[in-house]
């Protein structure tokens, strides 16, 4: 019922959202989130070429987003769920993250979405280095993102 | 005790991962945090700011307050920013 | 920036989500929501096979999904935005309908998406025919719906 | 005037659609509803729940006393129940 996945290669999203609801005739739904890479370099810096490595915590990665799925199927009623995160270095609109869950209701469906994205970057120990094409930096934790997952608990 | 060091911690302290002998007097995190400022100038960089630095024992979401012990995998790492 | 297509035919999702975010590297987030046929016909009822006609108001149904979508980029910052509802006998598993919408913020991208499947509910000119597999009958609209709608005005 | 019926108001009045000619008196959607009631227990069995009965007026949504004309495309539906 939860799938989590920790990995560096790109996913296929229609793929996975499909097996979300092979074979489960009651499924009404299917809602998901995708993270993409936003370019940092602005379009005057030329042709400078931005990316962002993501560094993260084998095992405990693992750990925490089944813990944060476990709550949200705990929370709405879910025929499944799926959390893809993946790290190492991506360019500009490459995907990051799918979430997606599926469920007889389609308010369960979205509303757990939104629950799994925001719980997962506060919870999630994933760290964003972005180069900008003239120097790298961390991505500094956001209080919007503290402020957006608070309003689950 | 296993060390990992992730991001910027890791970066400034210079390993991603390192293995010591606990002192006998290290009894919980907080104590844990403190000795380890005291190692040198790269560590006393990185745990400076003691409030931004985020602490995991044997992969699970702890405070200061927490206990360990010699056996545990502890993990620094400055607040998360995946997603 | 809008795209709504009112079809027979099945879609692929992964290809119109990846439309969404296509040679836009602003885009940071990719929010979607899909509808699929639920078996009407209960585990305990044997061989019968259930099915459901979509009758919609050609004309009027892309009018009209055309201004949930405009409603939906005033409310928004949202990049791009996709409607997509099939008509016709479909069976269950079977895709219905999709929206999705593309924003440099996760939260617009999710919020949309919500109020575009709720006011197409309530809005869209589309009647569901259920057959269970021993008779018909038109799905009656759910005042869930309406609140569901209400929420948003 | 163009007229169309959908799902089981079609359904009861037996076409989806019909070209009339408007008696002169019909000023709104109302009368065209009171008119069309008239015309048979068909009709009248389709539009009994007057409540339930949506209107567009050249496909888009209008109340009882939006005024209608000869050239008019008018539909005429229950709640409607896609997505």
């Amino acid at each position: 019922m939860i799938t989590v996945k920790v990995q560096r290669e790109d996913f296929d999203i229609g793929a996975e959202l499909a097996a979300l609801s092979d074979g489960d005739t009651q499924v009404g739904g299917v809602a998901s989130f995708t993270g993409l890479v936003r370019d940092m370099a602005g379009p005057h810096d030329g042709d400078a070429q931005s990316s962002m490595t993501l560094e993260h915590y084998p095992g405990m990665t693992e750990k925490q987003l089944a813990a944060i799925a476990e709550e949200a199927a705990r929370r709405w009623p879910l025929s499944r769920l799926l959390i893809i995160h993946r790290y190492g270095k991506l360019l500009p609109g490459d995907r990051i993250v799918l979430v997606a869950s599926a469920s007889a209701h389609r308010e369960a469906a979205l509303q757990s979405c939104a629950f799994l994205i925001d719980w997962l970057k506060t919870k999630a120990p994933f760290w964003k280095l972005e180069d900008d094409g003239k120097a790298q930096n961390w991505v500094e934790a956001k209080e919007s993102d503290d402020k957006a997952t608070e309003r689950w608990s | 005790m296993k060390l990992l060091y992730f991001a910027w911690i890791r970066a400034k302290i210079g390993v991603g991962e390192e293995q010591v002998a606990l002192p006998p007097n290290i009894a919980n995190v907080g104590d844990l945090l403190d000795w380890l400022a005291s190692r040198g100038d790269n560590y006393a960089g990185a745990l400076k700011e003691r409030k931004v630095v985020k602490v995991a024992v044997n992969q699970e979401y702890v405070g200061t307050d927490h206990p360990v012990k010699s056996g545990d995998e502890v993990a620094l790492f400055p607040p998360v920013t995946g997603g």
